[in-house]
């Protein structure tokens, strides 16, 4: 990759320490802790699965039981669900079954530890294998049709809230020559303690996540992806309270991208600070194993807070990112780092401006592959304006390599896209792309000039906050206000009282077996070798 | 006497007017007639189909242009749109307006309500910063104003308004997709009927997607849409205050 | 049994169309609400003006969604495109069937009438090169292919299909401001059937903006819009001959 | 002005010299003749207006009366008409009304050489005096309002066909924004061999430029120039049969602009090379005297033909457009050559070609006002593939500082604009002009790059092409179909029979002071101080 800002790498070495450092108390709290979606991603693993008459899952069942139960969570869920198993002496089918059905597994007594032990690392490898197995999937398509994706990957979202329907729009999308399709999840999913069961037909603004949505939505594509000789990217949001288990249904049923992101439960969301935390490291190794891309969501600080002022936040959530990724054992090449085109379009030299910082993304995260969001928040019913500023934004994608380009809709101030929304912004981009293909190499900046300059600028200015944040703490960081400009206290916000102390007792054999594949140490942050997976 | 308009493309009343939409059907003649007809379906004379494209096996797009010969009768037409300049009154008009004409206090509620989680268009009218370079209700001096954010339930909203002895509550609605915005909006009505306190509040709504129009057949007093400033929602409900303190 | 389709946004027969257009009224609250009546005068169910803007003191601009309920018989629309993709021979198979089925050269006149100018049309249908790696009538053997250019009168036009003594006249016309081409269109056709002549040639019309329905409708044999290539307009020709000779 | 590409300046010398080269032996026959529409245009800045019962004008009465006459226009049409006015005694005005009643001025004996002559330099000095008034407002009102005018000037054209429906939209255009209104005029009133004469309300794909309606839209657009403190030019067409006449028209009515070319007429329009070469030379000594800018036409070379192969047919018609336009006075600010965005949408990398030749143009022809027009042959009736390219061309524009920026029309491919093509055209330009403001600053290409390669390769290919045209002679080209793939026999073409070759006798007053004030000789081409002015 070619360098064309000059950026000094002092400076941006500096940032990363700073980020570094902000992470690492986390991180070893993160470790002493479980949540109650955690131990429930744990269980999807080994196979839970269904949901009781009321639509509980029995995840949530479970985890239920166990927590009100007189142990607690703190030994973890894993051992109760394993010893029913061995009790039933059956399939986890059938012990899903009953489960759903009322079985009260807290009651039965433990049985023989080592048993279950051995039961259960059989079963964790038998999931993880389902895992490896769509991985290896993955990688052969990848290999089979390489070169046929967009570069930058053109990524579309359906949004109907009925599964069926996105089904069509998806393939029409694929069709049409998206790369990425990402399933819109349902308004305020975020905030559910647990993940609906089977496929969906109503939502409003998006469609629920579900693991069977997923597999209907897997096989939509891999078919177009057969008809088109093209990987066919499905993605979904492993965010909110459910963030691991969402993972781990995207790892089962071989989703390639997942919206995730260190802080954006805390920070938009109201999510506890530690239960986010506990839950973004889980989520990520699972991601990591899976072979998931994972795009962070720094898009929502300029969609709150104005996109020239805040854009040193966007970075320095970057770094923060990034940092969290490594201790998760995410390579760079899967850390679909984001930020976004949301500069008020009145700002004179404003398209100088977004150049300046998606070419200092580039050349900041210069492997990872960078989502790139189109503009929103100044996007209005004038939908021909919107065009326009969508040109701009493909254009901007394009002449910096961009990794992964959301398409901006014309109607995006109006409604979730028509299907001739979409079809209109993929024509808009095949002919920007296609149009400037070689711009990047061929056009250079002058030295100190506007883009340079603002480059320089906004790497300072995240240095300076880091260090703020460092300074601070970042848990009080964010209680503060400094991100986001909104205010989380650390012992407020949703999901709190599902973070869990682990016990001395505490047994999670998916964790361990993903720390030992993923090269992490079994506590702290020597995360060294992540990076280079 | 009438004085109808007709939409204009560069002659008067030559009544041109584009289109553009999506058909399930493949794209080819076929589908351009169709277009076509159902174009002139709706009452257009003249129509070309200007452009078709092919989305996928199943659906097709296409653009058109069409004449009608349909006009409105302007003088007839009634601007139904809360936010009508002339009647705004400024922030420091406001508190005047409040100091003399009501003599205490207004307070005011706000929220995003349901799952909505848009609070930028709540803020947009609540928050001292304001918007825009309009400053926000919390900066006025004598409205006493309490924004509880997004995704707050119908119940707990009417809830707070009851224990600060609300005047007036107000309601946000961005996500309107399968017409959520329309339930929302109803439930919080038929919740304040059930209590018998809907003559107690002034109920106003406002989002990108509500008109005046739609908020008042839906049992509001008001209703504010894109474009919308503090002062107009502060100047309508004072009026609305010292007309009932009046009447 | 009818088969109803309607404009798909992003659910089926959800009826979501987009309109646009000016209308000569200031543009405000009450030009915006002339509008969405305007466009629910045209039978659409909901409609919402989602922009609008001053253009100058008199005319302003809308951008409107709005969802229709009247849909059309997808089985009963026929497709009227001369240039149907099944029934097309390439050059090859034309000349083929000329030597075949007609056993003499056939003579094609074409031109650009009137003071239309715009040649690239005709051009793409008659020079030697063609157009989009499609070859032009001139390039066909069994075909004899006069262009004589643009801006050429009808009466000229006539005289030299008379003279080479040819089997089918081809007019483009590209302008059509004022239905100036209904106009030059239509005189040529009188001008025929004044002669005594209209069932002497076989009579093509194309351009952009010209459609089968209405050649026909002006008393051509066939109408080409845009999109045509000269293996349309040639099996075209020859297969009506052939029809003409074996009937 | 900073130069970007490093063009060999000796290969731009090379070219100018062989366009010199070309065009010398026309400006020698040039100087010899005199057409139908040379005499009627000397007639009308001394005051020939009117039209007789059947609509034809009293210029063309007068010209057509002494052609036909026993000495015919040798002599020139002066001196008949200034005959009859000394023998009428009375106002140029009543004896417009005579000769439109049917007065045969031929017919009247030639009074006193002398009186004739100093009527005629009396008639002369009014006529230019006034077009000197025109050129002093304009240049007050442009000092007045200076720096209010769009960087490029954005140009925006009416076609209604109604000169009052015309005045309405360049009205809201001129609000809106636009610098320049072009009313387009009706399809091929370059054929006729005479001006309409009056205002007029019928006119197809344009209206018809007639002094009246000249005259109507100026006071129109004075109008918005006043409320908006912008001074909004006026342009219309030099071109066709009349290009002298309405070049005098425009300069009595301080028409600011006119489409003018050198070599138009006989490619795209069939008319007779002899008589275009003569009528550019009058038509241009007043354009360039009434201080009115001209654009050339080179953009209908790609409308016409492919605009990647036969970029080089654009730079040459420029090179030969610039040294007619010296050898008639034009200095080099007055001379608004023309190119266009023509590739086409679908080429890799058309954007970058499309930037070198717009750079190329602005290097090459560092102080003309380049006109650069919109993509019009690929438009479609989709519009909004039409939007984005208008968006693109907008972004080259300014990208290469333009001089002169003729917006694209989203419905270009389907009608003539409507009002809202041309209110979304201006919002979109605004917009994409703030937006990149000092891009042409800060973007630098690099070294032996596309945009590089491709702005040398198409200056060698016009240096090649300029070579054999002069090689072959420039009348010899055009007969062969070098220039625009058309072949135009020399002795073929509309208007030969207006063709004069002067007298002895030849007295053209006008000619000779234009001449005197632009410092031209009086006859051939030491044009050296015109470039100057
Ligand atoms: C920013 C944004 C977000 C941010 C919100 C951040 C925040 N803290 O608010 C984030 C990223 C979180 C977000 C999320 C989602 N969003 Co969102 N979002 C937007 C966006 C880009 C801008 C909205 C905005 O801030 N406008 C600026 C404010 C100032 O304008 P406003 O809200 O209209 O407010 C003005 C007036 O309406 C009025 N007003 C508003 N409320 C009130 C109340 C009263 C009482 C009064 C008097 C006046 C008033 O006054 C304000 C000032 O003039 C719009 C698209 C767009 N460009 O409009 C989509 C949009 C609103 N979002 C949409 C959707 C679908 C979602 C999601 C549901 C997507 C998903 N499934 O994940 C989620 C979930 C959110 C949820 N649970 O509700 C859709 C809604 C479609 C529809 N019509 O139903 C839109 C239109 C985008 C799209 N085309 O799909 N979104
Ligand atoms: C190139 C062009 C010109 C060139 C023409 C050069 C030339 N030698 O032809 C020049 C610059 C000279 C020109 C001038 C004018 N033009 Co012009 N021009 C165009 C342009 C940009 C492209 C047309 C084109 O070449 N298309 C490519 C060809 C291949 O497509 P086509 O003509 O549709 O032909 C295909 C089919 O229609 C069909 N076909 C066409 N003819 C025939 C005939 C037969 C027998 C058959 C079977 C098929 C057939 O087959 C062809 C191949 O598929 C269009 C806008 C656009 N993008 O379409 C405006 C356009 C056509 N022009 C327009 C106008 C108004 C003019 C002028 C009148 C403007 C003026 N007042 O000065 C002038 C005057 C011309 C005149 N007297 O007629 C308008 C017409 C508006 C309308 N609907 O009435 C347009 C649409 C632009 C606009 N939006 O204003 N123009
Ligand atoms: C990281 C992340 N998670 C989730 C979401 C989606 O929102 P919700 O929280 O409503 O699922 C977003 C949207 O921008 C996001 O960036
Ligand atoms: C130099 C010149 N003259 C005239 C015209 C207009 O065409 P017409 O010859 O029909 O007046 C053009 C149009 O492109 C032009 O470039």
């Amino acid at each position: 990759m070619k360098e064309k800002l000059g950026l000094p790498k002092d400076k941006i070495a500096r940032a990363r320490e700073l980020a570094t450092n902000c992470v690492a108390p986390i991180l070893d709290f993160v470790d002493g802790h479980t949540t109650v979606t955690v131990e429930r991603a744990t269980l999807r693993i080994v196979g839970a699965d269904g949901a009781n008459a009321d639509g509980v899952p029995v995840p949530n069942l479970v985890v239920d039981q166990i927590k009100s139960s007189a142990g607690g969570l703190e030994g973890g869920a894993l051992a109760r669900y394993v010893n029913a198993l061995l009790k039933t002496g059956g399939s986890v089918e059938a012990l899903n079954k009953r489960i759903a059905e009322g079985w009260r597994i807290v009651d039965e007594p433990m049985g023989d530890r080592e048993a279950i032990r051995r039961k259960g690392l059989e079963l964790v490898e038998a999931g993880l294998g389902r895992i490896r197995k769509n991985r290896a999937t993955r990688d052969a398509k990848m290999e089979e049709w390489k070169d046929r994706n967009g570069k930058p990957l053109i990524y579309l979202i359906v949004a109907t809230g009925n599964i069926y329907e996105d089904v069509k729009q998806a393939q029409a999308a694929a069709e049409k020559g998206a790369d990425v399709i990402a399933v819109i999840r349902t308004t305020a999913q975020s905030l559910l303690d647990y993940v609906p069961f089977g496929a969906t037909t109503e939502g409003f603004g998006g469609t629920y996540a579900t693991q069977e949505n997923f597999r209907i939505m897997r096989a939509a594509l891999d078919e177009v992806a057969e008809r088109e000789k093209r990987y066919i990217w499905l993605t979904n949001y492993a965010s909110g309270l459910c963030m691991p288990e969402i993972a781990a249904m995207g790892a089962l049923e071989r989703l390639d991208m997942m919206l995730n992101d260190s802080m954006y439960g805390i920070l938009f969301r109201d999510i506890n600070a530690y239960r986010t935390f506990v839950d973004q490291k889980f989520s990520r190794m699972i991601n990591s194993f899976a072979g998931i891309t994972i795009n962070t969501g720094e898009d929502n600080y300029l969609t709150t807070s104005d996109a020239y002022e805040k854009a040193y936040t966007v970075l320095a959530s970057q770094f923060l990112n990034e940092q969290f990724g490594f201790a998760a054992g995410l390579p760079a090449r899967l850390m679909g780092l984001g930020h976004a085109f949301e500069m008020d379009p009145s700002i004179k030299n404003g398209f100088l401006y977004e150049l300046a910082q998606a070419q200092m993304a580039r050349e900041i995260f210069p492997e990872h592959p960078l989502k790139y969001m189109p503009p929103t928040k100044f996007m209005s019913g004038d939908i021909f304006k919107g065009l326009a500023m969508d040109t701009m934004f493909n254009f901007v994608s394009k002449a910096t390599n961009q990794g992964i380009h959301l398409l901006g809709m014309l109607t995006e101030a109006i409604h979730t896209p028509f299907m001739m929304d979409r079809d209109i912004a993929v024509e808009n981009c095949k002919y920007v792309f296609n149009n400037i293909a070689d711009f990047y190499d061929e056009v250079e900046f002058k030295k100190d000039g506007i883009v340079v300059g603002r480059a320089k600028e906004v790497l300072d200015r995240t240095v300076e906050f880091l260090a703020e944040v460092e300074d601070l703490g970042l848990l009080e960081a964010i209680e503060k206000g400094l991100f986001a400009e909104v205010k989380r206290p650390k012992d407020m916000g949703k999901g709190l009282d599902g973070l869990v102390k682990k016990g001395p007792e505490y047994w999670n054999p998916v964790e361990d077996a993903l720390k030992a594949e993923l090269g992490l140490p079994e506590r702290g942050r020597d995360y060294s070798a992540a990076g280079r997976r | 006497m009438a004085n109808i308009v007709r939409p204009y493309g560069d002659t008067l009343d030559d009544g041109k007017v584009q289109l553009s939409f999506t058909l399930p059907v493949p794209d080819g003649a076929k589908g351009r007639e169709a277009a076509r007809l159902m174009v002139l379906g709706w009452g257009f004379k003249d129509c070309e189909i200007v452009h078709s494209s092919r989305i996928s096996d199943g659906f097709s797009f296409y653009v058109a242009y069409a004449k009608t010969e349909a006009g409105i009768d302007y003088d007839a037409v009634e601007a139904d749109e809360a936010a009508s300049e002339d009647e705004v009154m400024h922030m420091d008009e406001v508190n005047a307006f409040v100091r003399e004409k009501i003599g205490r206090k207004v307070v005011v509620v706000g929220a995003c309500t349901g799952f909505d989680a848009h609070t930028v268009g709540i803020d947009a009218i609540m928050n001292m910063k304001g918007y825009n370079h309009h400053f926000g209700l919390e900066r006025y001096a004598m409205l006493e104003a309490y924004n509880l954010g997004a995704q707050v339930p119908n119940e707990k909203l009417i809830e707070f308004a009851e224990k600060v002895n609300a005047d007036a509550i107000l309601v946000s609605q961005v996500v309107t997709q399968k017409d959520i915005h329309i339930q929302n909006m109803t439930q919080f009505i038929e919740l304040l009927e059930a209590k018998g306190e809907r003559g107690r509040f002034i109920c106003v709504a406002g989002g990108p997607r509500i008109s005046n129009k739609l908020a008042v057949e839906l049992g509001y007093d008001v209703g504010f849409g894109k474009g919308s400033y503090a002062e107009h929602v502060a100047s309508f409900i004072v009026r609305r205050i010292a007309e009932r303190m009046h009447a």
